[in-house]
């Protein structure tokens, strides 16, 4: 991520500014954008760790899956009083025991992770999502392999139609707030002294050491903001799902979709998991919907293709072909 | 009631299943350690193995045995096609391409099997029987399995370390460039280190079917991949040895731990012994962040 | 043989009627969800062909079905089912193969008030959730070892049961279930654990299992721990009276994978070809036919399915979704989605499948029942509930050895 | 006499077998221009890393301002004025040459907030000829440019005490005057003690005042540069014939 | 001038469509001991990874014995007798010191196991320190007896020509020295020819035959053995 400029970031707000517009004013673009939302925010999300540490860290799915069971039993727990709270304090408390629970859980598993170098990092953290969800199957938490689920609870205490509004409409919403907080923090690490901290640890992190980097203590932060926004990540998608079982919601296909669009993008860089959620995201809806059960068979070599063609992301790809222009300064 | 046979018949069978767990894992960090691919799509080379062996079973009536070494020649040979095809066009480029790649071929991999030969999940049965343990039975066909994946770890370690081949591999882990200079061809070693590493894969799932020769279906591989990587990293990631190794720890871990959990009757032993596996993978990280043979 | 109602006069009479649903053509439901597609087409071939279309007033309509690939996978079901209502403007929805998923799409279904027919998302607590437009045609996950348990009590009130489940959604239900009707019963459990998903070693559980000496042993699976758990039980030599598991051993690879071994072993099955109720069956027990005979079935079946595939529970609950939901249709001469579910709530129908009734609150199935089934003879046969049973239960059935030099279980 | 800045008490650290530094005792003043030579091999690095701590001891003490340092990680080193610049360059290669001396600048003692560093990185660059390149990436610099880059960035933080090591190596004789004239000439200004590993001796030798030859880890001779470089131990150990 | 083992002519190349070269012109002898020297980034390292094949040439031609070489891989060429002692060393960090050499040693027969001991001798006895460290990695060395190693390493293919980009970089004056003397007496006891990029311009005209002088990508300048003392860009580019 390149420290001199952040009118790209502005750039970004407009286009998913107009995203949301879209989404607002033209229903038939629902579908679709509400699966764009939630990729470009998983990848943002786990860009804002990965791309400020060039540490890829595996077990990212456990923070959301903590944070969609975080949010969903603070739900199921809130609407089980006699009086149900009001739906704005519900969900705001939800967002935050799921942020807090994967900051906790984010804490204790960095403390000593984030000692670990490169690959060492990144698989030692697989380790994390396993051991969660066989921690959650094994002593039966949460609902344990039965799993959790909570449209009785918002339908009895609110009413159907609020029930429908929240799941299908309201939650896309909220996913996409995630995403804009992500970015605001990217903004406000970027060009922070943490900013320029990391950067430099992410090139040569013994140098950045000598440098008077707290490697440890630097990585730690990103990685503790990138996990408890993780975990509010799970809980709009709680919401929006209403329910959840152990093994999709450790499923490791989403650590690696973060990867592919972020690779797509260009990792490393903030406009990247925009641009790849955009391109991936539209890609596999489109061949979903025009080849029913023949889409992996086309989406996979697609994939194929366009890492030979850009293997450093779209984005790094854009950046070398406008080398020295005023588009190079707006592609970070 | 826990006798010392007992516990004895538990942790051989625990090693039997750690040495396949290894085998099953060795590909995966060979892969990482020589072309720093992370091999994302490492389940599906599993599957082919199983259904390689499945085949020559059904239509041959070949053993395993026999038909890991014909697994072998065709990931041997994937390797090679793989590495000209796709790899050698990304490898300058940076590490995690490898890996959108391996898991775009790996999705291609079990829908190109799941069209060929369905999903419908195939089995078939050796019928060995098994031998006494200390007054328990043991299948006679895991026996064989796993002493058929330390074989093929013992060859593969002969191999790395005593000939110059394994040496010009060796080399080219460390420095591309400064084996080329001492005359290593090295597209050649990259390109024979993916058939090796793909060759131990497909083998390790033909073996596989030595252990669980049911369930053999395109989508069988995926928990393969994270138990390999999990496994992997105990080890070492990039020491092929170290994951063998790890990879027996897991397996013994696992069957001891049980025994031990379910006497303590703590909820369910069996899924409990899995979050005490990796949460003992942070534990071995943090005493040692190398794995667990430092090379 | 019905009243032909007539059309209410508002409403205009489609040439098709469109029935939409996403299905895990690709992942881990990749074989249940073809089995299902298979089922839905053959059903949809008999209305369409065989029984002429749904007569609603004077016409006869097509059913005509939409579907797309969901890769078993929750991510895209919500997407999918908004741009099947919305886009491809559906009539009528049937729901995704597997729980999660059905978890998922149900609100979808809620917020534009469409109908969605349930074929196997057996979870029980999806009809606890008070969605008003969910209605189920299979049996729920925690009865379907019920039967069984009721099979056994008349076979050995004594008997001692060890109960071994997968620990996922489903097979946790399958064994509370059991559990419970074994409590009610008056059986014995004498051991009960969960293994995880991706068990490669039964040694350590069967071992301890072995040590209790059950007289039947319960294990809830599916198709490869299952096949694993029956061979090593074979391999530890460990012997029971009786050996249940849920659907595995209707597999053909349960077959392959056993040999002979597999005498002897029973399985519950919402369907399995050779144990279906016929249409005397049903006038006998007070239900409506509708649908095509089992071997109907099968040659549609064999039709639209990709060679040398044979119809599972699957293809069986897929079709019954759509044979009762072409009736509700036809019942109530409408389209309108309310007046369907009103059908829906008090019909009750016989298919080759089995019986349909819901309990009108929650939408739960309450008349289809489990169907037991036991390796005689190198055969599959129904031996329980007797109403459709053709052959009686082995019990108890001979030991591994004995079947190693070829014994069969035959009654 | 000037205070005490920096003080090694019995250093020592071993290898698997070898041993890199042998009992070393050091002390060095501030302000003092020193310069640490010595064979290959010799435990010129070992000590600069030592001091820098990017390895733990086996066993001894630093003192640095009279405080005890020796347990402390090396970016805190870094906070009290401990600068170093690597034999072989490291510089941030994805990093701008600018960017590269900012965070040098900015993870010290004095200067606090980007605006600053930035400051100071452009000075820091015009003085050592690098300013014309200060929107390249690092990774775009010649070998020589590479050494002046970890010069700049060490020089940065304003710091107390600055460990070059082989500073000069690989640049042409004829730079090598240039750049320890700057070298002396800041940290004079500044007040910094300059400890210097050497590879053109002869010319280096010439700005310092005190000379400290290592071998095998040990501190063999502690004068002044001439006395050192006339020694017969340092000519046959060190210097060889050629300069006689 | 007797027989030429090597000769680059107008040479062009660079990196990436910047080019760096511009028709570089070099050859070197047979017994000879050629040297390149120029300022910083006048393109010598660039010039030696041509001829040994890292970079595609963009233009001109390489000749070894008389043969075109520019379009073989780098470990064709390294067959053909060519060797660099690389900028950077590249040696094999985790690997021992032996094991580096063994890997010299790649091309031999592994059956001429007696050959590549007389070798390895040859190199231990050029650089004691290194038979002592024979078990030690490679990464772990200091700098020095890292670029001993690399030369070492360089040897032990048994090359026809040496390429040595800046051998003493980072070495002791006295190991300098040597380094360079046994440069000289290789050339005179194996028949080894030279082509050197040095930065200590004293020490290269003290050993060298002939003398390149590079800049900007261009050779501007020959200079002859016996002209050393009175060349004036020679003298000038000295400093002295
Ligand atoms: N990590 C290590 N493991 C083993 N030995 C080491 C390690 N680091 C240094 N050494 C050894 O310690 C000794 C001192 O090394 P050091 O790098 O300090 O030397 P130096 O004086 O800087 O030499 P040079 O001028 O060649 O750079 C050398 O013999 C070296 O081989
Ligand atoms: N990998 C590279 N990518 C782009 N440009 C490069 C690269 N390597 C060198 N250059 C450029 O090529 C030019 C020549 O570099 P080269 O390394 O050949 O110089 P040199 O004469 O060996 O100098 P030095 O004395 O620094 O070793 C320089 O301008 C340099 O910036
Ligand atoms: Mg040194
Ligand atoms: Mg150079």
């Amino acid at each position: 991520m390149d420290i001199r400029t952040h009118r790209s970031l502005i750039i970004l707000f407009l286009v998913s500014l107009i995203l949301l517009f879209v989404r607002v004013g033209i229903p038939e673009t629902r579908q679709i954008l509400s699966i764009l939302f939630f990729y470009i925010a998983l990848s943002e999300v786990f860009n804002l760790f990965t791309g400020l540490t060039l540490y890829v860290c595996f077990g990212y799915v456990a923070f959301v899956a903590l944070g969609m069971y975080g949010g969903g039993a603070t739900i199921k727990y809130l609407l089980s009083a006699s009086s149900p709270p009001p739906l704005a304090v519900v969900l705001a408390c939800a967002f935050a025991v799921a942020g807090i629970l994967a900051l906790i859980l984010a804490l204790a598993v960095g403390w000593i992770s984030v000692r670990l170098k490169g690959a060492y990092f990144a698989i030692a953290t697989i380790g994390l999502n396993e051991g969660l969800k066989n921690l959650i199957e094994g002593t039966g938490i949460w609902g344990g392999s039965s799993g959790l689920v909570i449209a009785n609870d918002l339908i009895q205490s609110y009413n159907y139609d609020t029930f429908i509004f929240v799941t299908s409409e309201l939650a896309d919403y909220l996913i996409f707030t995630v995403y804009a907080v992500t970015i605001l923090c990217i903004y406000l690490v970027i060009k922070s002294r943490l900013g320029y901290g990391l950067a430099a640890l992410r090139e040569d992190e013994e140098a950045a050491n000598v440098m008077g980097v707290n490697v440890v203590r630097y990585k730690l932060i990103v990685f503790v903001i990138s996990a408890t926004l993780a975990g509010m990540l799970g809980a709009g998608k709680m919401i929006k799902d209403v329910a959840i079982y152990p093994p999709q919601a450790f499923a490791v296909s989403y650590t690696v979709e973060a990867i592919v669009i972020s690779m797509l993008g260009g990792l490393g860089t903030v406009t990247g998991p925009v641009i790849g959620g955009l391109i991936y995201g539209v890609l596999k809806y489109v061949l979903t919907v025009s080849f029913p059960g023949l889409q992996l068979l086309a989406l996979a070599p697609a994939l194929m293709a366009m890492c030979v063609m850009f293997p450093y992301g779209i984005v790094g790809w854009l950046r070398r072909r406008f080398k020295g222009s005023k588009i190079e300064s707006l592609l970070i | 009631m826990v006798t010392a046979e007992y516990v004895i018949f538990v942790t051989i069978a625990g090693v039997m299943l750690g040495t396949f767990y290894g085998l099953a894992t060795i590909g995966l960090s060979f892969t990482f350690g020589i072309l720093r691919i992370l091999n994302s799509g490492h389940g599906s080379f599993v599957m082919i193995g199983a259904y390689i062996s499945y085949w020559c079973f059904a239509l041959l009536g070949l053993p395993p045995l026999v038909s890991s070494l014909l697994a072998f020649a065709v990931g041997f040979f994937m390797g090679f096609a793989l590495y000209h095809g796709l790899i050698s066009r990304v490898l300058g480029g940076p590490e995690l391409i490898s890996l959108v790649l391996m898991f775009a071929f790996g999705i291609f991999l079990q829908e190109v099997a799941k069209f060929s030969w369905s999903a419908s999940p195939r089995g078939f049965t050796w019928g060995l029987g098994s031998i006494n343990i200390f007054g328990y039975e043991y299948p006679l066909t895991r026996l064989i399995g796993g002493v058929v994946s330390a074989v093929i770890v013992l060859v593969l370690y002969v191999f790395l370390f005593r000939t110059k081949s394994g040496n010009a591999i060796r080399s080219v882990v460390e420095d591309p460039e400064g084996a080329a200079l001492c005359g290593v061809n090295v597209s050649r070693v990259y390109a024979l280190s993916l058939a090796i590493a793909l060759g131990l894969t497909v083998a390790s799932g033909a073996l596989s079917t030595l252990f669980v020769s049911g369930g053999i279906e395109p989508y069988m591989g995926d928990p393969y991949t994270t138990r390999a990587f999990a496994i992997a990293v105990l080890g070492g990631l990039t020491s092929p040895f170290g994951s063998f190794l790890a990879g027996l720890l897991f397996g013994i871990i696992e069957n001891l731990s049980y025994m031990l959990l379910s006497l303590a009757n703590v909820g369910n032993p069996f899924s409990m012994t899995r979050f005490l596996t990796f949460a003992m993978i942070l534990l071995v990280l943090l005493i040692r962040p190398q794995g667990l043979l430092k090379r | 043989y019905f009243v032909v109602a007539p059309p209410k006069p508002t409403e205009e009479i489609p040439d098709k009627i469109t029935v939409g649903l996403t299905l895990g053509l690709s992942g881990s439901y990749s074989y249940a969800s073809h089995q299902g597609l298979w089922g839905i087409q053959a059903a949809i071939k008999w209305i369409n062909e065989v029984y002429g279309g749904i007569k609603i007033g004077n016409k006869a309509v097509k059913i005509e079905l939409k579907y797309y690939d969901d890769q078993s996978n929750k991510e895209l079901v919500s997407s999918l089912y908004e741009q099947l209502i919305n886009v491809d403007k559906v009539d009528f929805l049937l729901g995704p193969y597997g729980s999660p998923l059905v978890m998922v799409a149900a609100p979808v279904a809620a917020k534009y008030n469409k109908l969605m027919i349930n074929w196997m998302g057996t979870g029980d607590v999806i009809h606890e959730q008070g969605y008003k437009n969910l209605v189920m045609v299979s049996t729920h996950s925690s009865y379907q070892m019920r039967p069984a348990m009721e099979m056994i009590k008349t076979l050995d009130p004594n008997a001692t049961i060890a109960v071994i489940f997968k620990e996922d959604e489903h097979n946790r239900y399958l064994a509370r279930g059991a559990l419970e009707e074994a409590g009610k019963l008056g059986l014995s459990v004498v051991f009960n654990k969960s293994y995880p998903v991706d068990i490669k070693d039964f040694t350590p559980i069967f071992t301890e299992m072995a040590a209790k000496k059950p007289d039947v042993i319960v294990i809830c699976a599916h198709e490869a721990d299952g096949i694993l758990a029956a061979q090593q039980l074979a391999e530890l030599n460990i012997n029971a009276k009786l050996m249940i598991m849920g659907f595995v051993p209707s597999l053909k690879s349960f077959r392959d994978a056993l040999g002979n071994l597999a005498e002897g072993w029973a399985g519950t099955n919402q369907w399995t070809y050779g144990a279906s109720y016929t249409p005397s069956d049903a006038q006998a027990l007070g239900y409506e036919w509708f649908g095509p005979t089992e071997d109907k079935f099968l040659e549609l079946y064999n039709q639209v399915a990709s060679p040398g595939q044979f119809p599972s529970e699957h293809a069986g609950a897929g079709a019954a979704a759509i044979l009762v939901l072409a009736r509700a249709i036809e019942k109530a001469q409408s389209l309108n989605q309310d007046a369907v579910r009103n059908v829906l709530n008090t019909m009750k129908l016989a298919t080759f499948y089995g019986l349909y009734q819901i309990d009108p609150t929650t939408g739960k199935q309450i008349a289809h029942k489990e169907i037991l089934s036991q390796w005689q003879g190198g055969r599959f046969v129904a031996i329980w509930p007797p109403e459709i049973a053709t052959s009686r239960p082995v019990y108890p059935i001979p030991t591994w050895d004995e079947k190693r030099q070829g014994a069969q279980a035959l009654p | 006499m000037s205070k005490e800045l920096l003080r090694l008490e019995n250093v020592s650290k071993s290898f698997g077998g070898i041993r890199a530094l042998n009992n070393v005792n050091l002390i060095i003043k501030e302000g003092e221009k020193l310069a640490i030579i010595g064979p290959n091999g010799a435990g010129k690095t070992t000590l600069f890393n030592a001091i820098s701590g990017v390895f733990g001891l086996d066993s001894g003490r630093i003192f640095y301002m009279g405080r005890d340092i020796t347990k402390l990680p090396p970016f805190k080193r870094k906070y009290l004025g401990i600068s170093r610049a690597f034999q072989i360059p490291r510089p941030f290669a994805g990093m701008t040459v600018l960017d590269n001396v900012v965070v040098g600048a900015l993870f010290s003692r004095d200067i606090k907030d980007i605006k600053e560093a930035r400051v100071r990185a452009e000075e820091i660059l015009s003085l050592v000829g690098l300013h014309s390149k200060k929107d390249e990436l690092a990774v775009n610099l010649t070998s020589p440019e590479k050494k002046l880059l970890e010069l700049a960035r060490a020089l940065a933080p304003k710091p107390k005490l600055l460990l070059l090591d082989e500073i000069v190596a690989g640049i042409p004789p004829a730079e090598v005057d240039k750049i320890m004239g700057l070298v002396v000439r800041i940290s004079e200004q500044e007040n910094i003690s300059v400890v210097a590993l050497v590879e053109h001796v002869m010319r280096v030798l010439k700005y310092v005042e005190r000379a400290v030859f290592l071998h095998e880890g040990r501190v063999m001779m502690d004068d002044t540069p001439d006395k050192v470089l006339n020694s017969e131990v340092v000519k046959d150990i060190y210097l060889g014939k050629v300069y006689e | 001038m007797s027989e030429v083992v090597l000769r680059a002519e107008n040479v062009e190349t660079g990196y990436k469509g910047v080019q760096v070269l511009w028709g570089a012109t070099v050859s070197v002898g047979k017994n000879e001991i050629v040297a390149v020297l120029g300022p910083n980034g006048a393109g010598k390292t660039t010039l030696l990874k041509a001829i040994i094949g890292f970079l595609k040439v963009w233009g001109g031609s390489i000749k070894f014995l008389n043969e075109e070489i520019s379009g073989l891989p780098v470990h064709e060429r390294v067959r053909k007798g060519i060797a660099l002692v690389p900028e950077g060393r590249k040696l094999f960090p985790n690997m021992t010191v032996e094991e580096n050499l063994v890997m010299g040693a790649y091309l031999y027969n592994i059956k001429r196991d007696k050959e590549i001991q007389n070798i390895m001798e040859i190199v231990y006895n050029l650089f004691p320190i290194l038979k002592e460290r024979r078990t030690q990695k490679a990464g772990t060395l200091s700098g020095g007896q890292q670029q001993m190693l690399a030369i070492g390493r360089a040897l032990m293919t048994n090359p026809k020509i040496l390429l040595l980009d800046e051998p003493t970089l980072g070495l002791s004056p006295k190991l300098a020295n040597e380094v360079l003397e046994t440069v000289v007496k290789l050339r005179n006891e194996l028949g080894v020819s030279v082509l050197l990029v040095e930065e200590k311009v004293l020490l290269a005209t003290r050993v060298a035959d002939r003398i390149y002088l590079i800049n900007q990508g261009r050779i501007e300048h020959e200079v002859l053995k016996k002209d050393f003392g009175k060349d004036e860009l020679l003298y000038r580019y000295l400093g002295l």
